[in-house]
């Protein structure tokens, strides 16, 4: 059973991606205890499946390095993986949250050292990668995953692939007695920092990405320029797995569309525009990029980029909602129809694969959260539920970008110690 | 902590290790050569029983060393957590096994890395201190919060309900800032569809009522120094008196200024009085509101029927001219003002001229309610704007219909969006003239700072005082002095207060660690601090001048003054002095000396070449350490050391190895230049350029250039890593071995 | 110019957007483009639109009331609807174009002999007369639009396939006389006598 | 199965000796395996079809379709109307939606039924035979009653435009619908797999009078089907059936093709399957005939 210390000065941290981690040890770092729940094997979220930031081009996982080191030196923060808050009671200064934990079938004991994954044969879909390839039922999430401990994956439990990966363990770290615990904790204020989904590029019915291999999504291009990615880094169409050289990016993927998302999601003009550095870093001179958008929103700081890339003639603008896609059988290209408005320039563009900017989801939307929790009607948190001690951060709250995230989480571990500080002085 | 010093090594035998390698004579070398009191051997150190072990030592054996010879001090750290010990790691599982091949030939060669990984955390833990913490904490837990605008307000009022009191200045008579002289806000909550007020004379009653905010009208902080937790400020009132205050952390919301829009004659400006900014509507917005009266124009007092918003006036230039950002906010503030017509008058011809729209997140709602409204949008380029008596023409160039010649006209108002100019003081990365002289305007600071390194935050671009980090917005350079609100980048009320929330979150653990002498972000927690040996101090000056944060000011007799509360820790001081006089308890000249001179040189005829590898602890050694993870091999010849920063990579370290016969030096850190990636600003850079001068000692001992090598590294080169050192191994045997071996 | 579009001209002056608004079905929404042009790429005959909707609505927007009330590109619309479907802002785009047409039509603006226009009137007139399509007279009608002489050739294009559809029993030659049709064809007339005179009056078309 | 009962709309093309006469054939052989009744809406007039706008505008337009509306309610009270054109499907859907969204609409049209002596209480459901067959049965209910499977016959679902947008049938996508597919499968007969041209629009009404621009659009969508190997095409749609059909002909002039790909109403697949003569499925009825589907009905 796990054993867990906490008390209504406690402050719970609800989502371990980057804004989570950022309100976990801002709080922590002030001194305040806090227990952290992450519903996935590891720590770091989306953005440690992002192969660069824009503006600077730089690798996220470089910010999760720091932040993972400011946790492991950190006694006060308490992680829980593969956990969920499934209620929430009480009142501000005084809550009671029920956290599921599923069980990982690995325990503290493991090294790393990666003998059960050697040991099992059968692989199931990796979801870092979303699912564009294969792992090992016995796996490190990934390079960097924290905690450094393997996971067996539900599917091989009770199979004789299960009592492989047992039989490799020489620290007896694999336990596969291990069952779902319910835990309660009682914590003072609340952190919700669940953060956001990719838009289900599916339901975009025009662009086919249920039918045409060469049409995927932004986050999955990310993986695909990855090194850690499922082809080392190259962009190689799913198709044939030829290298892409002229690469369609179509913006408002599911955003500022009533049938869709009726936001903006802010960060996939920015997105697309690093991604078409991607394109030239891994492409050279001869690579190409499209961008089909509506409006540009390269906003404040960030213009200057847009300009940088603006002035690129390996990359091409066209102010246009693609009207749809249509594949050719014979070669496994994309060709896209639409209408350029400025202008009136009607065109059929073939590509060797089209990037959906999609756009950002909460991730509370259609699942079930605590009453205490508020959301608007797109499935964003409102920011300050004034009385409760309920807190949203990040993109649960909106359509952020990293920076603004962080803001958010930065000042979300505020308001959660104004409401611990408060009962710290009630009780003297 | 026990008086007399008891090293310890602990040897692990798991995930292979003792397969691979022969852990007794690992044990020997500790022993013998590492001459620590007390080895042992585990089988799996990390387990339960492991870690006991080592905690019965400790508690039974009075060992206050420990030598944890196992994986990468990245690795299993909750396991070999123990605070109470100077604690370090020999990493011979990333940094041996998981690197070399596991054959009968690479047998030898990998023995030897691990012997020698054992010798230098032996020599390391020699040289080693638990750190006892700061002596020259600060106590203050007062708040200074610069500008009292929504940013500041929000600020002072989010410090007084966590428990901290505030003093707030504002260099005008009241407070509120450019939002109190809004007529309305855009909305910032659901529906989205309507302006709303303002809020700002609710804030300003909240600091009236808050007994811990004292407030400064009229006032200008005249001088600030000292450092976090010991802040002492003077703040010059309207009588010219000054008073102190001591202050624990600062946070400077000291917002923007407008654009001067009489830079845009081409759109009217000057030529006709029915031109104004959005400031400009504002105040024609409230003026009505308060008279019960329709919005009208300047020119003859007439009410307006037809208004043009112009986007981006003076904004995203990339001529150089103007502004060359966006201003983020322009968009939904001018949908907010032409509802200020439409709300008020549904006949009135409301045009938004842009380029781009943006309006993002749930600015969507608003636009669609504008639209609803029956504001018209028209994407256009505004080339021309006349003044045709009471009215003007505004003359554009129609993006969707292509019509170069687009024009509306008897237009009874322009609205033009300029831009946020920020008002963040001097740029000290500007000659002190220059600085100075900014358009012929004098540049006044704005904290003060009697900082060796300048007046005021360091700007990142076009005057923003942000940070440089995306990870990390609160990154600042001036540690426990944080910037909030449009100073720090372009932005809307919603955003300010957020930001400036956040900006309070940071100050106020600034106060929690000055009090207990802690280092901030990126090395949070950190006790150690650099110590000075003054009288072998040269006054050089390099520590004082190299310093990314404005730590270190010079006394009267120019000697190095160390503020530790402003301290990072990086050690860029360390690594910049020439006689070697600074240091920190566990991390010095010679914790890293001592583990470079530990490691047994081979002979010329050994043909076992000898590289040191200085790799930087966030980026270079999390690359190393996950090429390990997918066993990608290397070079048996490289000795890595992880160092805090290349800035802290003092050249007696290179020196000294080529000397002892070493036969290439690495070092590998973080990208710089414009996008610079080291999170001590110029480590890097330093090391770099430090190292470009070293070529001069190679001449003297006669040694290649090659003999030094530096790298830009990210933690993403996982490939290209192993790959460097793999092509460097194979230069040197190109080039051949030292001649220094031996000596 | 006709009294209608006279009045129309002397009631909205430069508002054009505000007579699409009153005047055209769905004309309310013109307002809510946000030009992102989708409708204009998804449009089956858009090559064929000298403005495709998305021009249209920037057109009423900035005024261009001849421009737009004498184009032909809404006789473009086959009404597949693609546009409705796609449209990110919900725009009825579709009838606003069947609106906007029908308005022209009303106004004398639409092009004189434009096929579809022609087709349109005579299909309505048609099926009005007896509540029922009569599609011999209306395809014998189509035919003969563009005079007697030119009216046989199509005749006689078609012939082959007109003599299979009475082969098949799907084309009837006594339709020319009698053929199907309602019973209550007074009600309709009146009916629809009325329907008119309302959205005259609702659509301020006063005489 | 009780037997369902439903108001039948079938519109001006479906009546005998009309364009479409052949689906009405086909519809009520259908329709008597699956024991539905269909009762004529007494007096039903036209829907003002897709093209009924240019003249008539917009009231008028809804008048037409609530007048069939209010005669269902009074004679047939209770049940459903269904359509198996789908133009009038669209044109009385459409009404009745514009109707219920608003009450001025709705008093207007009733003021104007009055002359008709008529009023619509909006109580009528408008439906299409495929939203029948596909809920009100499912494919399992359908597949029950083939008695001659179509096997061997690979035929292209070409749904088109108005069964399937704006409001298309619940659950379906409007760039890939899979009924038709589903429907063909269900009957044993093998659907073409990607008939990239199933939701071209045909031209419609412009058929009759942009001519050259339609048959472009038909051409692809008889081309793209015998790309794919097609037998024949399927649609839900007497306009579809008509131009995609008769045009054939004149394509074939115009181009130099070889067009004679034969066009059917799904109704017509299921009078076959079901065990109906060539005749129930007035498969006699094809401009251009379809001789396997006709081999299989003589089995």
């Amino acid at each position: 059973m796990t054993e867990i210390v906490a008390t209504n000065q406690t402050i719970l941290v609800v989502g371990g991606g980057i804004s989570g981690m950022t309100a976990a040890l801002e709080a922590a770092e002030c001194g305040k205890q806090v227990v952290l729940v992450e519903k996935e094997a590891s720590l770091g979220g989306r953005v440690s499946q992002l192969y660069r930031y824009f503006p600077k081009l730089c690798h996220p996982t470089c910010g999760l390095e720091i932040n993972l080191r400011r946790l492991k030196s950190n006694p006060r923060i308490r992680v829980l993986t593969l956990a969920e808050v499934t209620g929430l009671t009480g009142k501000a200064g005084d809550y009671t949250a029920t956290v599921r934990v599923s069980p990982r079938y690995v325990n503290e004991n493991c090294t790393a050292c990666g003998a059960c994954g050697e040991a099992v044969s059968s692989e199931v879909a990796n979801t870092f990668n979303y699912s564009l390839n294969k792992t090992k039922a016995a796996y490190l999430p990934h390079a960097m995953a924290f905690p450094q401990r393997y996971v067996l994956d539900p599917s091989i439990i009770g199979t004789p692939e299960a009592d492989k990966a047992k039989a490799a363990c020489k620290y007896d770290a694999v336990d596969l007695t291990m069952q779902e615990e319910t835990l309660s904790l009682k914590v003072g204020a609340v952190v919700w920092a669940t953060g956001w989904k990719p838009y289900d590029a599916n339901r975009i019915q025009p662009y086919g990405y249920d039918r045409f291999a060469n049409v995927i999504t932004s986050v999955e291009f990310e993986r695909l320029a990855d090194p850690h990615g499922p082809t080392g880094g190259k962009l190689l169409r799913p198709s044939d797995g030829k290298e892409a050289k002229n690469i369609a990016f179509i913006q408002c993927a599911g955003s500022r569309d009533e049938n869709h998302l009726r936001h903006c999601s802010r960060i996939c003009c920015m997105a697309s525009l690093k991604q078409t550095n991607y394109v030239r870093e891994k492409g050279g001179e001869d690579a190409r990029s499209t961008v089909y958008y509506i409006d540009i929103r390269a906003i404040d700081r960030f213009e200057d980029f847009y300009q940088k890339v603006l002035a690129d003639p390996q990359v091409k603008f066209v102010k246009s909602k693609v009207a749809k896609i249509v594949e050719d059988a014979k070669t496994g290209d994309v060709v896209l129809h639409g209408v350029d408005t400025e202008g009136y320039h009607r065109y059929a563009n073939a590509h060797d694969l089209c990037v959906l900017a999609v756009g950002m989801e909460p991730s509370v939307k259609g699942m079930d959260i605590p009453a205490e929790i508020i959301a608007d009607s797109s499935g964003f948190l409102e920011i300050n539920s004034a009385t409760a001690g309920v807190f949203g951060a990040g993109c649960a709250t909106n359509a952020l970008d990293v920076n603004r995230a962080v803001q958010g989480a930065t000042a979300a571990a505020l308001r959660a110690i104004q409401v611990v500080n408060r009962v710290a002085r009630a009780e003297g | 902590m026990a008086e007399e010093k008891k090293v310890a090594a602990y040897i692990c035998q798991g995930c292979g290790i003792g397969e691979r390698l022969d852990t007794a004579n690992l044990a020997k070398v500790a022993q013998k050569e590492g001459r620590v009191n007390l080895v042992r051997e585990h089988a799996i150190l990390c387990n339960a029983e492991g870690v006991k072990m080592i905690r019965d030592d400790i508690a039974n054996e009075g060992v206050t060393h420990v030598a944890v010879v196992a994986c990468s001090r990245r690795a299993k750290t909750e396991a070999f957590n123990f605070p109470e010990v100077a604690l370090a790691r020999g990493n011979i599982r990333e940094g041996v096994i998981w690197v070399r091949p596991d054959t009968d030939e690479a047998r030898e060669t990998t023995q030897e890395m691990a012997d020698d990984y054992v010798r230098m955390v032996c020599a390391e833990l020699k040289a080693m201190k638990l750190p006892a913490g700061n002596p020259d904490a600060g106590h203050s837990r007062t708040l200074l919060v610069v500008g009292g605008g929504v940013s500041g307000m929000t600020s002072a009022l989010a410090a007084s309900q966590a428990g901290y009191s505030v003093v707030l200045v504002e260099k005008t008579g009241q407070l509120g800032g450019w939002a109190a002289n809004l007529h309305k806000r855009m909305p910032s909550h659901e529906p989205f569809k309507d302006p709303q007020d303002t809020g700002v004379s609710e804030m300003v009653q909240a600091i009236a009522a808050a007994p811990d905010i004292k407030v400064y009208l009229n006032a200008t902080v005249a001088q600030t120094s000292g450092a976090p937790g010991r802040f002492k400020v003077s703040i010059a009132t309207e009588s010219g008196a000054t008073t102190e205050e001591d202050i624990g952390a600062i946070v400077q919301a000291t917002g923007f200024n407008l654009y001067d829009a009489s830079k845009l004659s081409d759109l009217g400006v000057g030529s006709s009085a029915n031109v104004v900014d959005q400031a400009g509507l504002e105040k024609l917005a409230k003026a009505a509101a308060a008279a019960n009266e329709p919005i009208r124009r300047p020119s003859d007092g007439a009410p307006v029927k037809n208004v043009v918003f112009v986007q981006c006036a003076g904004q995203r230039d990339a001529s150089g001219t103007h502004l060359p950002y966006c201003s983020g906010h322009c968009c939904n503030t001018s949908i907010k003002q032409a509802m200020y017509f439409k709300d008020a008058n549904p006949e009135i011809d409301t045009t938004v001229i842009f380029t781009d729209l943006r309006t993002p997140g749930n600015g969507e709602d608003f636009y669609r309610s504008a639209q609803r409204k029956e504001v018209t949008f028209t994407k256009g380029r505004v080339s021309r704007v006349e003044a045709t008596g009471n009215t003007c023409k505004v003359n554009f160039h129609d993006l969707i219909l292509d019509d170069q010649n687009a024009s509306i006209a008897d237009v009874d108002l322009v609205v033009l969006a300029t831009g946020q100019v920020p008002n963040s003081g001097v740029n000290i990365d500007l000659p002190a003239e220059e600085g100075a002289e900014e358009e012929g305007k004098k540049v006044v600071s704005i904290l003060n700072l009697s900082y060796r390194q300048g007046k005021d935050l360091p700007q990142l671009k076009w005057g923003f005082t942000d940070s440089h980090f995306i990870c990390f917005p609160y990154e600042t350079r001036r540690t426990g002095i944080y910037a909030c609100g449009p100073v720090r980048r372009p932005m809307d009320i919603v955003q300010a207060m957020e930001d400036a929330t956040g900006a309070t979150m940071k100050a106020i653990q600034a106060i929690e660690n000055a009090a207990l002498g802690r280092a901030a972000h990126p090395r949070a927690g950190d006790l150690s601090f650099p110590r000075v040996r003054i009288e072998g101090c040269t006054q050089c000056k390099r520590c004082t001048v190299e310093c990314p944060f404005g730590a270190i000011d010079e006394d009267e007799k120019r000697y190095p003054v160390f503020n530790e509360g402003r301290c990072r820790r990086c050690g860029t001081c360390m690594g910049a002095c020439p006689v070697r006089v600074i240091s920190f308890e566990n991390y010095s000249v010679d914790t890293v000396g001592l583990q470079i001179k530990a490691v047994d040189v081979p002979d010329e005829f050994s043909e076992k070449p000898r590289i040191l590898l200085l790799a930087c602890e966030n980026d270079a050694y999390p690359a190393l350490d996950m090429a390990a993870l997918n066993r990608i091999q290397s070079s048996a010849f490289v000795r890595a050391i992880p160092v805090r920063c290349l800035g802290s990579v003092n050249t007696i370290w290179v020196t000294d190895a080529l000397n002892s016969g070493y036969d290439g030096v690495m070092l590998m850190g973080c990208k710089h230049g414009d996008d610079y990636q080291c999170h001590f600003v110029k480590g890097s850079e330093l090391a770099n350029y430090r190292m470009s001068k070293i070529d001069d000692t190679l001449k003297q001992l006669g040694l290649e250039p090659e003999r030094v090598a530096t790298y830009e590294v990210a933690i993403t080169d996982i490939e290209r890593v192993p790959q460097l050192i793999n092509d460097y191994a194979a230069k040197i045997e190109e080039i051949g071995l030292s001649p220094m071996k031996g000596f | 110019m006709s009294d209608l579009n006279a009045q129309a001209v002397a009631k909205y002056r430069t508002n054009f957007l505000k007579e699409v608004e009153e005047r055209v079905e769905e004309g309310e929404w013109v307002k809510m483009c946000m030009q992102c042009g989708v409708c204009s790429g998804s449009c089956p005959l858009g090559p064929f639109w000298a403005h495709p909707p998305q021009e249209i609505f920037m057109m009423i927007r900035a005024g261009r009331r001849d421009e737009v009330l004498t184009s032909d590109s809404m006789w473009m619309c086959t009404s597949c609807y693609n546009c409705i479907v796609r449209c990110p802002r919900k725009l009825p785009i579709t009838h606003i174009m069947h609106g906007l047409a029908n308005y022209a039509h009303r106004l004398g603006l639409a092009p004189k002999n434009q096929p579809t226009r022609v087709f349109a009137t005579m299909f309505w007139n048609n099926l009005i007369k007896t509540g029922r399509v009569n599609e011999l007279k209306l395809s014998l009608g189509l035919y003969f639009k563009d005079g007697f002489k030119q009216g046989i050739q199509n005749a006689l294009n078609m012939q082959k396939t007109g003599l299979g559809l009475m082969k098949a029993k799907r084309l009837n030659p006594f339709e020319l006389f009698s053929g199907h049709g309602c019973k209550d064809r007074k009600g309709i007339a009146a009916m629809l006598k009325k329907a008119r005179e309302i959205e005259a009056s609702r659509k301020h078309f006063a005489n | 199965m009780a037997k369902k009962e439903y108001a039948f709309y079938p519109g001006c093309s479906s009546q005998s000796k009309a364009s479409a006469s052949n689906y009405l054939t086909s519809v009520n052989s259908m329709c008597k395996t699956l024991d539905i009744k269909l009762t004529e809406i007494p007096d039903w007039n036209c829907c003002g079809a897709s093209i009924g706008y240019a003249e008539g505008g917009e009231l008028p337009r809804h008048v037409m379709n609530a007048r069939n509306f209010a005669l269902a309610e009074q004679h047939l009270p209770g049940q459903q109307v269904v359509a198996t054109c789908a133009a009038c499907w669209l044109g009385a859907r459409e009404t009745k939606e514009r109707l219920d969204a608003s009450a001025q609409l709705m008093a207007d049209t009733n003021e104007a039924l009055k002359e008709a002596g008529l009023h619509y209480k909006a109580e009528v459901e408008i439906r299409h035979m495929v939203e029948v067959l596909i809920e009100d049965f499912g494919y399992d209910a359908l597949a029950k009653p083939v008695v001659k499977p179509l096997g061997g016959l690979k035929i292209a679902g070409y749904v088109g435009c108005q069964t399937n947008r704006p409001f298309g049938i619940a659950g379906e996508s409007f760039e890939n619908p899979m009924y038709l597919d589903k429907l063909v499968e269900t009957l044993g007969a093998e659907p073409v797999a990607n008939y990239e041209q199933k939701v071209t629009c045909c031209g419609g009404a412009l058929a009759f009078s942009e001519t050259e621009k339609s048959q472009a659009q038909i051409k692809n969508i008889v081309e793209s089907a015998y790309d794919q190997g097609a037998d024949l095409i399927v649609t839900p749609c007497p306009l579809c059936q008509a131009n995609v059909e008769i045009y054939q002909e004149q394509i074939n002039k115009r181009y130099g093709t070889k067009f004679n790909m034969p066009v059917t109403y799904y109704s017509q697949l299921m009078s076959v399957a079901y065990g109906g003569s060539s005749k129930d499925a007035g498969l006699d009825g094809q401009l251009i005939r379809a001789p396997k589907l006709e081999e299989i009905a003589k089995k």
